[in-house]
């Protein structure tokens, strides 16, 4: 009796936890799962369904610049991965990457040591860790980026912390990336407060804001696979894979952390400051969309 | 006295029509631009401002003294854009969900 | 600066591709601001012989990438990348071919 | 006199030219006004001293129809021309059009790439000089956009 009554305790605490362990993420799943869908369903053949998702492109654009069928994997080249043109370019220029000079930086960095003697190794025994981030760390009670990691162990070695965004920080992460190409995307959401900044991430990317008044949705997921004027939305599905990112633009490396930020100025708000809670919660929702998907940055964009 | 009455309706009529081509929102520069202020730093607190209001409230406080009439026009601008920022901010929490790929 | 080169041979024939750290500053040139500043040749030998000869403008892009092949190498061989600038700045560099 | 003028007045001259290298006598040192030119033809009359071209499919440009950024076009010059002595790129939009010139020798495939900054929407010529001296042209219109969303 006595017996049982332990086995069904057992049975009912393991099921418990289970029950307990995956309601974190049972929204977030379920979101992602329809996020992908919709993806894959748009750029299964745009001509087919060219009425249905891109009424405003004529079939002889689709036929002559579109890239398909896409599979999961191929959204982690962003625009690139369904606008020919785009893709060509920068196949060219990627014959040999601008992104090399200062990914060669970041290698050095990487090796000289601190202050104190330690390196970035001291910190990151294992560079391959990109497909971790961001993550929220329970401890902390809030999400932490890569680039707060690589901040974090320059003040622990007694350095003072990079400015966030590019240069010397973008070239450190870009390092990691490198070493991290080819791991799928793992974000966790591991308690109910970790749930909450995922959806916090998740209003900020899907309500309109700004005098555009217009979300991050409507134009990465709505309107991916068109373009405005010149530009070739990107899908948001596989969007932070590649990052950090060697935008011609910039003339140089920049963080996902830049990249969201700048998105967001776009649609006429005040731009968010580069690491503030809002902006982190909208790379972890974001970069939780993706999971599954291989990285590949950093990589070359316009 | 006459002429006095006279002065008197003059010096109303000037003040009212002046009142008339200013702006409804406010007509003092100071109130203008704290009331700006005020309106934005809610915008601002709650990351729903838009991108050139902070930048015509420095304006405003710039033309404050040598120009008060365009600094009240520019504090008022930006009041608007703030407002418009909350009032849009609250209509879109009601919707945005339905844009959420199910 | 720094020279960054990826270069092989594959039958007698060599492709050498470069990528230069360079700023390529059109400056005042394009109506900007500041002193303009940017390669303006850049060449190559292989045992003595130019087998690449360019001369940039500030119309480059900046880090200038270049890519050209050449007939009569072999694996091994060595070639020498050069570059000047408008300021008079120079770098060279050796590289084996693979 | 250009570097490549020497060639074929006897072994001691072009080795003379061979030591002095590319640095002594150039496009770059003999023509300077070509890179200093403010429009195409100018720049073309001052580099090979005539603005004479020849349109035919002996020079190939390869280029986008779009730009992604001006500020870093990838582009492929090549011709068909045995012995061609110069190749340059021409851009028309460009404060200064001529963006870059190569000086050909012996053993040098004629097929160069590299990246240009275009200032904005306009032609792109590439001029082939021959072995006699005649300009070869062709012409590629390029759209520039001002590129790039976020930040």
């Amino acid at each position: 009796m006595l017996k049982k009554l332990i086995k069904i305790t057992a049975i009912t605490m393991i099921s418990g936890s289970i029950l307990f362990g995956a309601s974190f993420d049972t929204q977030a799943e379920k979101d992602r799962k329809a996020f992908v869908n919709y993806f894959m369903k748009k750029f299964e053949n745009p001509v087919k369904n060219q009425a249905e998702y891109f009424p405003y492109t004529s079939v002889e654009e689709i036929e002559k610049n579109y890239i398909y069928p896409l599979k999961f994997q191929d959204f982690q080249d962003g625009p690139l991965s369904w606008y020919r043109p785009s893709k060509e370019q920068f196949a060219e220029i990627n014959e040999f990457p601008p992104y090399e000079i200062p990914l060669d930086d970041g290698k050095e960095l990487w090796v000289k040591p601190f202050a104190n003697g330690n390196t970035y190794s001291t910190c990151f025994p294992d560079m391959a860790i990109k497909q971790n981030y961001p993550y929220f760390d329970v401890k902390k009670n809030k999400v932490v980026t890569i680039g707060e990691a690589v901040n974090e162990c320059r003040v622990e070695n007694g350095e003072k912390p990079l400015k966030y965004g590019k240069g010397d920080i973008a070239k450190i992460i870009a390092v990691i990336a490198e070493a991290s190409r080819g791991k799928e995307i793992a974000i966790k959401i591991p308690n109910e407060n970790a749930a909450k900044a995922y959806d916090a991430g998740k209003k900020l990317f899907y309500k309109q804001r700004g005098y555009l008044a217009i979300s991050c949705n409507e134009c990465h997921v709505q309107s991916s696979g068109k373009r405005i004027r010149a530009e070739a939305l990107s899908p948001a599905l596989g969007g932070t894979t590649h990052m950090p990112v060697y935008r011609v633009k910039w003339g140089g490396l920049g963080t996902l952390q830049r990249r969201l930020a700048g998105c967001v100025k776009d649609t006429g708000s005040e731009k968010p400051k580069m690491q503030s809670k809002p902006l982190k919660e909208l790379e972890y929702f974001l970069t939780y969309m993706s999971n599954g998907m291989k990285l590949n940055g950093p990589d070359t964009r316009k | 006295m006459k002429k006095l009455l006279l002065t008197s309706i003059i010096a109303v009529a000037f003040l009212s029509g002046c009142a008339m081509t200013s702006p409804s929102a406010s007509n003092d520069v100071d109130s203008a631009i704290a009331s700006a202020q005020m309106k934005y730093d809610k915008a601002h607190s709650e990351m729903v401002a838009w991108g050139k209001t902070k930048s015509l409230i420095k304006k405003a406080k710039k033309l404050a003294k040598t120009d008060p009439k365009k600094a009240i026009a520019l504090a008022n601008e930006a009041a608007y854009q703030a407002d418009t920022a909350l009032a849009q901010s609250e209509e879109f929490e009601k919707t945005w969900q339905a844009a959420v790929p199910k | 600066m720094g020279i960054k080169a990826i270069a092989k041979v594959k039958k007698d024939i060599a492709t050498v591709k470069l990528l230069v750290k360079h700023p390529m500053a059109t400056g005042s040139i394009g109506g900007g601001k500041g002193e303009p500043k940017f390669i303006n040749h850049l060449s190559v030998k292989h045992g003595g012989r130019v087998v690449f000869d360019m001369y940039p403008t500030s119309a480059i892009s900046k880090n200038p990438y270049v890519k050209f092949a050449f007939k009569g190498a072999k694996k091994g061989d060595m070639i020498v990348v050069e570059w000047k600038d408008n300021t008079g700045a120079t770098e060279k560099k050796e590289i084996k071919l693979k | 006199m250009k570097r490549r003028n020497f060639l074929g007045l006897g072994f001691t001259t072009m080795a003379v030219a061979a030591l002095q290298s590319a640095s002594s006598a150039s496009i770059l040192t003999e023509h300077p006004k070509a890179f200093e030119a403010k429009s195409s033809e100018e720049a073309i009359k001052n580099a090979f001293g005539t603005s004479d071209v020849i349109k035919d499919d002996k020079a190939t440009l390869k280029l986008p129809d779009i730009a992604e950024n001006g500020a870093a076009v990838p582009v492929t010059v090549s011709t068909s021309l045995e012995n061609a002595k110069t190749m340059a790129i021409v851009i028309d939009g460009n404060p200064r059009p001529l963006a870059a010139a190569w000086e050909l020798s012996e053993g040098t495939i004629p097929k160069f790439s590299t990246r240009i900054k275009m200032r904005k929407t306009g032609n792109v010529r590439l001029i082939v000089e021959d072995a006699n001296g005649k300009l070869h042209e062709t012409v590629k219109q390029v759209k520039v956009t001002v590129g790039g969303c976020g930040g």
